[in-house]
């Protein structure tokens, strides 16, 4: 009785910080898609006379030491980051759901063997996992997506066996089987439904993440080619350049740590609206 | 109790087993050899077969693996390709490096993390608790390897007050040292205190939804005691997990961080291991930061067990 | 110490975080024995040494530790292109150019046994190099090495070569103990004669020297103690020296000469150096198998461009030959004047490529450099529908494909020492072990034949120009520029003389205003 | 220690003070929108030894009205307290929290609904219950604080008490800890225990037994007992007078005998009837609807209107006083019409 | 007497205790439990927390798999049956949840959750409209709820939802597991009145569950009393009131509180119960009511009683019970 009462003064709207947060990145995506068009240059585009040129009227945010615009090879590696966020979180989440699902489900030896699995993945820390098989497949952004995307794989692997395993002893399953319901039926309307809330939050949350090691990787060296403009690339370039062109080193970052921010956000904001537990506190 | 530990030191065995395995195919899909790599433009078929022959690379995949396997588990990783020196001497002279890197890096987001997140916890909605989740996901969205940059352009460079990189031992110069680690353990560490202080703030706004901190209260309890005693050990448990995973992070990002700042320890060596096509030591790197991410999982859970009562009986 | 039991307690050792610490078997009080920063030269170097054996070195960073360590026959004089006695006190040569005889000093010893350094030594490191390290094949015309009595050492050749004595002079060349070889190898240790000791090497921290107490009173280094230290970054290298962490850079990017110089306190130091790089195209794939493709490539890169942008206008440009002004066989020929589109885009018409080729570029990922310049060129290029993909390797796998010819072009650099045989004979002679390109011409060979067997100096200078008309002409490099050398010390660091090519041998003539 | 029978009711003008005197209490809770009323003019007052039922169903505001009291809602922006508390002369809703911290548990003591929940899981259970003699310095060391704890252990019925002190809550089954929880409510020798639905999470069995604790335990320590719950069962058993609390508002309030020979309020009367008896088959007449949540409370009338067969006109517009006599005062129009 | 629709035999139940090196003790939470209900009758099921009321209801359903024992049902042996027999099978059998919360997906609106058993059944779609209009009507909603989410309903309502689900497909059998327990006294009352007049209008027979034991008398015609995974007494509703034979049924009356008030001055009607029950997990060997039984014999200590006739539909497991005693 008194629970009841307790949230009764919570807010009860989405976070607004979420909301912004959806916003900047929908932005982001929208300069992304149309980086050709929206680029004042061609991000590859030398010039000697723009070389280390300091933010102005001709380069917004200055140039690289090739002279290249800065803006215009942000604009196109946001293309590579999203691109990398997408599809390799696009992996981790087919993958990982599929066969953490399927170990929840079936439960068993299957799921032993998956959640063995899983446990070593987890056990070597992501960003050495993640360079072992770029150095063993080679630098290239196909590689870099599947790099990722193996590193990624086993928090989807285990977030969904969780879920199903919750939603196995939930009430409204059995139920469901009390009712009659066939197997098929009951994985189609109740518990792929339930274990989505969790995997978008996780998706969300991975995006940002992905950047992010898209980004560790390729200032590593060993992630996209070299002459992509890969915003972990041009960091790294702008690392030596400091002193004297501190605005390659500190753009670059500010996109990877706005676009991170923003992902985390809506991942936190969407965990909240999705979280049962937030729900009914807000319900009462 | 001794069953728990037991428990879980038998269950870390497959993991171990499946790291080992990883490891070694991972590394056998790398393209070019130690050999090549150590010969470069001199490499000829018949001395790259010698060389190969001499560090067992001609056998067939699952002997070596046996081999390896073996002497593993009497404690010896092999020797590394390139430098000939032992794997776990390698491994011992850049480890001081890596643990205090990452206990100072843990140290610092414990100290940052508990009190900003109870202080946000206790003052839901308000100004503390606003702080400290901007932190919480600021912390989270800053790549650790640019903050790093950011401090070594600040404070290396403009300020003069610290080194911008290399490490000094800390018997040597125990100032020098602590100068050289000051900025990458802050680097490493405000992504861990960004989750700890998320973490800590939503376990202790749990456990101050608790019946038992409302009884606490009615006994008369000050605020101090609320918080600090009856509040602080509960909200200690989920944090304590978390810190175990956060660890695996904190390997995996002093690769970056040490990279960044020149610090020669594990992170550093996996790197040359992988510039070098290094076999023998990048196997052992992994194995090694496999296991030790095991023991501090282990570690988390008698932890866990000293603050949990019901885990230490049951 | 390869008991696993250590490994078992990383958790603990978190708590003890840093007070591990390693077993060594230096004893500290040696270690630290009175070194303090009055006594002590650091010298910052780019990478750490790989190796410490002098035979199989190849990078400069492990030279740069190994060259302290050890005796050669000669050393470079300090005017580039001068010779100077080392171990070898005088030398001989027969009238028919084909027998070397060399007389050792009688006080040098080496660091690790004590043991005096006598003709034998010599004889088995020769041998040594001959038969298996990264120089053997200069050492190729060299029929025996004989010692007739503990210090002379007679070299006999199966044809003149005018090089031997500037072989003999490289810092690599180095005369090893060999019990030492056969106790441990020298991967790690230190088999040496030379004026520093090894003291301790920690992988990624330091190599620590100290001036050798074997080494005869008057060839003793005047600071007692070297220390090198590892710092990969270049910010971190600059940053370094301006807090006065280190004393010495030995290399100083062009982007940071100009910052540094204003710094009070330091002095920056730079000249014309030997280290140079090109374009390779491999010339036995398509599309660089028809020379016309090569030109084009020669004609279409915009060398001026790619010195400014990638070397701050530093560098100087290589429009003619490899050899660079500041040596004795210099050409000073001008082959590719400007960048010229239309005849670079004529001849790829007329090689039947007006549409254009897919080529991939390889370049070493631990150059930044010559991967920035890499994709400069990759710009350059697409202006003639040459569609360059920029691949970028670590260095390992990198020279590993390069010396498999397993590549279509590449961007690399070639560190020329003091003889013209070592920048032409070493690359385009068929089949040499660094002519990765697969070039072949039997005039270059022949040229390099004479080169080496002719010892007249003018009579050289001719026979290499002709030479490099021939291998700029045909292009199975494209040459780009030589960079400068600079070095950066602190102003109280006094007799250190920057040298065109890598060798820091004036180390032991400097001493510290302290 | 004065000792009165539980069931001496006196006109209460002649009696001695009360103990506690509530008067014209209010409990707002904070909404996005607005202050809701949870709690509303809530006025009674208890002796010395009388155990007091507040019943009512979920979200009526009975917890609130009992947390109101030990001043645990209205120090917070999440609620807001008005009217008077009167406990032993000092009205507590000018106290600090400080001197509030001094009353609770030492003079009110709580003993909350769910034993499996109060008690903090990461200390032993001795250690909880010591810590209110020793906070309220009613011990001078630590060991007489031990002591006095396992002392009313074992007043409470907890064999073994120096050895189980010792021991964690996860080691009690529910009805010991609920018996813990009442020990530590005692500890403190308080005049008022205020016991929020102490048995609801208990079998039948265990409750009778921790019921019938509480009621010795007031025979002889002479502490008054707010006793909250929705069990009229309860309230018939054990309770000296009760009130009936909906919506935030006490509609009835009578010594417990007169309420179940007599209910008046029709709400009383429904939720009477609304409880099976065993061995009768007499039909159940449950109350249409369900009671309005915090929100849907209207701010003015009668509450129950909405489910009271006897509802007329002035419900809608006027919620009626509670009157009646000494000991039996009802809130109902209808009654007012009637009498 | 009717024919038996359900009958249960020997039905046990142990879970496992888990524990990957030591094999913990399984908790035996139904011990050989035999059981006839039969056709239109209300069967209570009385206990207290632990019992395994709930685990026999499910066994009953087959919801769980037996570790011994048959459940029968018309005469169909449906803990033989598998797969789609099973399934089919259940059309006739439906359950009835506690929590009306947790049983009903959040995610679904309440059209979804009736159709769900009307889909699983294969009930032609023409038919839905019509089924769920009448089914609401029946239990009392309005059909405008069809398009709501449980979290918008109230408890009452939710309870109401769940018993239309389980009665749209016309069973012949309800299992209501604590279908009050969660709900306010004066929804509670409603939702009881619900069970009785639908039981009445289309001849169902139910299983009712509950703690409360005055709740399962109001409703059941007999009623079963449980005790740590035993039925230790059976016997019709009039019968257990009148005279309970086991100690425990005893205790349990004794305990719950009635509406008479105690008269002032004298000495409260009940006996206050002693001691507690053992932890099912370690029950110790004879009847688990020996601590806190009165009765209590040197037998009690080695050997459970059986369930054994001592009258007309009366059944009782004790050493020491006797009718008229």
């Amino acid at each position: 009785m008194v629970d009841s009462f307790r949230h009764a003064g919570q807010p009860l709207c989405p976070h607004p910080s979420a909301v912004a947060g959806l916003v900047v990145l929908s932005l982001l995506g929208l300069l992304a898609l149309f980086a050709p068009v929206i680029a004042p240059y061609d991000p590859f585009a030398l010039s000697g006379n723009a070389m280390l040129a300091p933010p102005g009227p001709d380069h917004w945010l200055g140039a690289d030491q090739l002279g290249r615009d800065l803006l215009s090879r942000l604009l196109y590696g946001a293309r590579i980051s999203f691109h990398v966020a997408v599809l390799s979180v696009g992996f981790a989440l087919g993958i990982g759901t599929l066969a953490g699902g399927i170990a929840g489900y079936v439960g068993g030896w299957i799921d032993q063997v998956v959640s063995r699995c899983v446990d070593v993945l987890f056990s070597i820390p992501d960003i050495l996992l993640a360079l072992a098989i770029m150095a063993a497949l080679g630098p290239t952004l196909n590689h870099l997506v599947l790099a990722i995307g193996i590193v990624y794989t086993p928090i989807f692997a285990r977030i969904a066996r969780g879920a199903v395993l919750d939603l196995r002893h939930a009430d409204y399953i059995e139920a469901a089987r009390s009712i009659g319901s066939s197997p098929a039926a009951i994985l189609y309307r109740h518990v792929l439904p339930g274990i989505l809330g969790p995997l978008v939050v996780q998706t969300t949350l991975s995006f940002a993440f992905a950047i992010l090691t898209e980004a560790a990787l390729s200032f590593l060296g060993l992630g996209v080619e070299p002459d992509q403009p890969s915003w972990g690339i041009l960091l790294n370039q702008g690392k030596d350049l400091m002193e004297r062109a501190w605005w390659i080193a500190v753009f670059p970052g500010l996109a990877i740590t706005l676009t991170v921010f923003c992902f985390n956000l809506v991942g936190d904001g969407l965990r909240d609206a999705l979280d049962p537990r937030v729900r009914a506190e807000k319900r009462a | 109790m001794i069953f728990y530990i037991a428990r879980r030191l038998l269950l870390a065995i497959p993991v171990l087993f499946g790291i080992s395995l990883v490891a070694f195919a991972l590394v056998r899909l790398v393209p070019g050899d130690t050999a090549t790599v150590m010969l470069g433009m001199q490499y000829t078929e018949a001395r790259g077969e010698q060389i190969r022959a001499e560090m067992g690379l001609d056998q067939p995949v699952p002997v070596q693996y046996a081999i390896w396997l073996s002497r593993a588990l009497s404690g010896d990783l092999g020797q590394s390709g390139f430098t000939g020196q032992p794997v776990t001497r390698a491994l011992r002279e850049r480890l001081p490096v890596t643990l205090q890197l990452a206990s100072s890096a843990v140290l610092f987001a414990l100290v940052m993390a508990l009190p900003l997140g109870m202080m946000a916890a206790v003052n839901r909605g308000r100004w503390p608790d606003h702080l400290a989740m901007t932190v919480g996901v600021a912390g989270l969205s800053v790549p650790n390897f640019w903050l790093g940059i950011l401090l070594i352009l600040l404070f290396a460079r403009t300020l003069g007050w610290a080194p911008s990189g290399g490490f000094i031992h800390l018997f040597e110069d125990p100032v020098g040292n602590l100068r050289t680690m000051i900025l990458p353990a802050f680097a490493l560490g405000l992504a861990v205190a960004a989750v700890l202080i998320r973490t800590m703030r939503a376990s202790m706004l749990d456990v101050l939804g608790q019946e038992y901190l409302r009884m606490a209260r009615a006994k008369g309890c000050g605020p101090l005691r609320l918080y600090g005693v009856h509040a602080f050990r509960n909200a200690l448990v989920p944090v304590l997990t978390v810190l175990g995973i956060q660890v695996g992070y904190l390997l995996g990002g002093s690769v970056v961080i040490e990279s960044v700042f020149g610090l020669p320890g594990i992170g550093l060596l996996a790197l040359e291991a992988i510039r070098n096509r290094d076999y023998v030591l990048l196997q052992g790197v992994i194995v090694f930061v496999g296991t030790a991410f095991l023991l501090i999982n282990l570690t988390v859970d008698l932890l866990y067990a000293w603050v949990n009562p019901q885990i230490r009986y049951g | 110490m390869t008991r696993l039991h250590w490994i078992w307690c990383p958790a603990v050792f978190l708590v003890l975080a840093g007070c591990s610490r390693n077993a060594d078997p230096v004893p500290v009080t040696e270690r630290d024995a009175a070194r303090s920063r009055t006594n002590e030269l650091i010298v910052a170097i780019q990478s750490d040494a790989k190796t410490l054996d002098p035979h199989l070195a190849t990078d400069a960073a492990s030279m740069r530790v190994i060259e302290n360590l050890y005796d050669t026959l000669l050393t470079y004089g300090s005017a580039y292109g001068t010779l100077e006695p080392g171990l070898a006190r005088s030398w001989t040569l027969s009238d028919d150019g084909l027998t070397y005889t060399f007389q050792l000093r009688t006080n040098a010893c080496f660091h690790h046994t004590g043991r005096p350094v006598l003709a034998d030594d010599v004889v088995y490191s020769l041998d040594r190099m001959r038969s298996s390290g990264a120089r053997s094949s200069v050492f190729a015309p060299v029929s025996s090495v004989t010692a007739p009595t503990p210090h002379t050492v007679i070299v006999t050749l199966t044809t003149p070569l005018a090089s031997l004595l500037a072989h003999l002079a490289h810092p690599m060349s180095a005369v090893v103990d060999r019990e030492q070889v056969g106790a441990g190898g020298l991967k790690r240790a230190d088999g040496g004669s030379g004026p520093y000791a090894l003291i301790e090497w920690k992988a990624q921290q330091y190599a620590r020297l100290k001036a050798a107490d074997t080494a005869p009173a008057s060839l003793r280094p005047r600071v007692p103690f070297l220390t090198y230290r590892p710092l990969p970054d270049e910010t971190a290298r600059t940053t370094a020296l301006r807090t006065g962490e280190v004393d010495l850079l030995l290399d100083v990017a062009g982007k940071d000469v100009q910052s540094l110089q204003q710094v009070p306190g330091i002095v920056v130091e730079s000249q014309p150096g030997t280290f140079w790089e090109y374009i390779g195209l491999n010339c036995t794939r398509p599309p660089f198998d028809d020379i016309r493709v090569r030109q084009a490539v020669a004609w279409a890169v915009d060398r001026d461009l790619i010195n400014q942008l990638v070397k701050f206008g530093r560098a100087t440009v290589l429009d003619g030959g490899p050899i660079p002004p500041n040596h004795w066989a210099y050409a000073p020929f001008t082959m590719y004047p400007a960048r010229n589109l239309e005849r670079a885009r004529a001849l790829l018409a007329e090689a039947g490529l007006a549409d254009g080729v897919d080529v991939e570029l390889l370049v070493s990922s631990d150059f930044p450099y010559q991967v920035k310049a890499a994709e400069v060129i990759k710009q350059l290029l697409k202006d003639i529908n040459l569609r360059v993909t920029v691949r970028a390797m670590e260095s390992g796998v990198f020279f590993h494909a390069l010396g498999q010819k397993d590549f279509t072009m590449t961007l690399v650099g070639w560190l020329g020492f003091v003889d013209p045989d070592e920048w032409l004979g070493l690359l385009f002679r068929s089949g040499a072990l660094w002519n990765q390109q697969g070039y072949g011409n039997p005039e270059v060979d022949q040229l390099i034949e004479q080169g080496r067997s002719v010892t007249d100096r003018a009579k050289r200078q001719d026979i290499y120009r002709r030479a490099q008309e021939i291998v700029a002409l045909e292009a199975p490099m494209v040459f780009l520029y030589v960079n400068e050398r600079t070095s950066a010390h602190l102003a109280d660091v006094k007799g250190f003389v920057n040298h065109p090519t890598v060798t820091t041998l004036s180390l032991r003539e400097t001493w510290l205003d302290r | 220690m004065t000792r009165r029978s539980p069931r001496e009711f006196e006109p209460e003008k002649s009696r001695p003070p009360a103990l506690l005197s509530v008067d014209g209490l209010r409990v707002s809770l904070r909404s996005r929108t607005r202050m809701l009323p949870a709690v509303q003019e809530v006025s009674f007052s208890m002796q010395r030894g009388e155990i007091l039922a507040l019943v009512g169903e979920s979200g009526c505001g009975k917890s609130l009205t009992a947390q109101a009291l030990l001043g645990l809602v209205g120090k917070n922006s999440l609620g807001q307290v008005e009217g008077s508390i009167r406990f032993k002369d000092r009205e507590l809703t000018d106290l600090s929290e400080r001197e509030m911290r001094a009353i609770r548990g030492r003079e009110i003591a709580w003993v909350s609904q769910d034993p499996m929940t109060s008690l903090n899981p990461v200390y032993p259970v001795g250690a909880q219950i010591a810590e209110v003699p020793w906070l309220h310095q009613l011990c001078r060391t630590r060991n007489q604080a031990r002591g006095v704890a396992e002392r009313w252990m074992d007043r409470v019925g907890i064999p073994d008490p120096a050895l189980r002190a010792r021991d964690y809550p996860f080691a009690f089954s529910g009805g010991m800890r609920q018996r813990l929880v009442i020990s530590m409510g005692l500890s403190g020798e308080p005049d008022l225990i205020i016991a929020d639905e102490p048995t609801t999470a208990l079998d039948v069995t265990i409750q009778a037994q921790i019921l019938d604790l509480l009621h010795d335990l007031r025979a002889q320590t002479g502490c008054a007992i707010l006793l909250i719950t929705h069990d009229l069962g309860v309230v018939a058993q054990w309770c000296d007078a009760a009130m009936v609390m909906y919506a935030g508002r006490i509609v009835e309030k009578a010594p417990v005998g007169e309420l179940l020979a007599n209910p008046t309020h029709p709400y009383t009367q429904n939720l009477l009837a609304s409880v099976p008896t065993p061995g009768h088959r007499r039909p159940l007449q449950p109350i249409p609807g369900q009671a309005p949540a915090l929100e849907d409370i209207p701010s003015r009338g009668c509450p129950f209107r909405e489910r009271c067969a006897l509802a007329r006109a002035a419900c809608e517009v006027h919620m009626p006083d509670l009157v009646g006599s000494a000991v039996h005062r009802v809130a109902c129009w209808d009654r007012e019409v009637k009498a | 007497m009717t024919e038996p629709l359900l009958v249960a035999n020997h039905l046990s139940k142990t879970f496992d205790g888990g524990g990957l090196f030591r094999k913990r003790p399984g908790v035996r939470a139904v011990q050989d439990v035999s059981v006839k209900i039969h056709a239109g009758e209300a069967f209570g099921l009385v206990g207290e927390s632990g019992c395994g009321k709930s685990t026999l209801a499910r066994l009953l359903l087959r919801l769980l798999e037996p570790s011994a024992g048959t459940v029968h049902f018309n005469g169909v042996e449906i803990t033989a049956l598998r797969g789609d027999g099973l399934r089919s099978h259940r059309r006739m059998m439906q359950m009835v949840f506690q929590d009306p919360y947790a049983s009903l997906n959040p995610r679904m609106s309440i059209h979804g959750i009736l159709s769900e058993p009307l889909r699983a059944h294969a009930i032609p779609r023409a038919e839905w409209p019509a089924r769920m209009m009448q089914m609401l009507d029946q239990v009392g909603l309005p059909q405008s709820i069809l398009g709501r989410y449980p979290h918008e309903l109230s408890g009452g309502q939710r309870q109401r939802v769940g018993i239309a689900r389980a009665l749209i497909v016309e069973p012949a059998l309800i299992i209501a597991d604590e279908p009050v327990a969660a709900l306010d006294v004066s929804v509670q009352a409603q939702v009881l009145n619900l069970l009785l007049d639908l039981r009445k209008r289309l001849k169902l027979t139910l299983v009712f569950i509950a703690h409360d034991l005055p709740v399962v008398q109001y409703i059941s015609d007999r009623v079963g009393v449980m005790l740590l995974g035993h039925l230790v007494e059976v016997a019709d509703r009039e019968a257990l009131y009148r005279e309970p034979l086991h100690p425990y049924t005893r205790m349990l009356l004794a305990a719950a509180p009635t509406l008479h008030a105690p008269v002032p001055g004298q000495p409260r009607r009940s006996v206050v119960p002693q001691g507690e029950l053992p932890s099912p997990a370690s029950p110790p060997p004879g009847c688990p009511f020996q601590s806190r039984c009165p009765l209590v014999q040197p037998a009690c200590r080695r050997t459970m009683p059986d369930l054994i006739d001592v009258a007309d539909g009366r059944t009782v497991a004790c050493h020491a019970a006797k009718p008229g005693a």
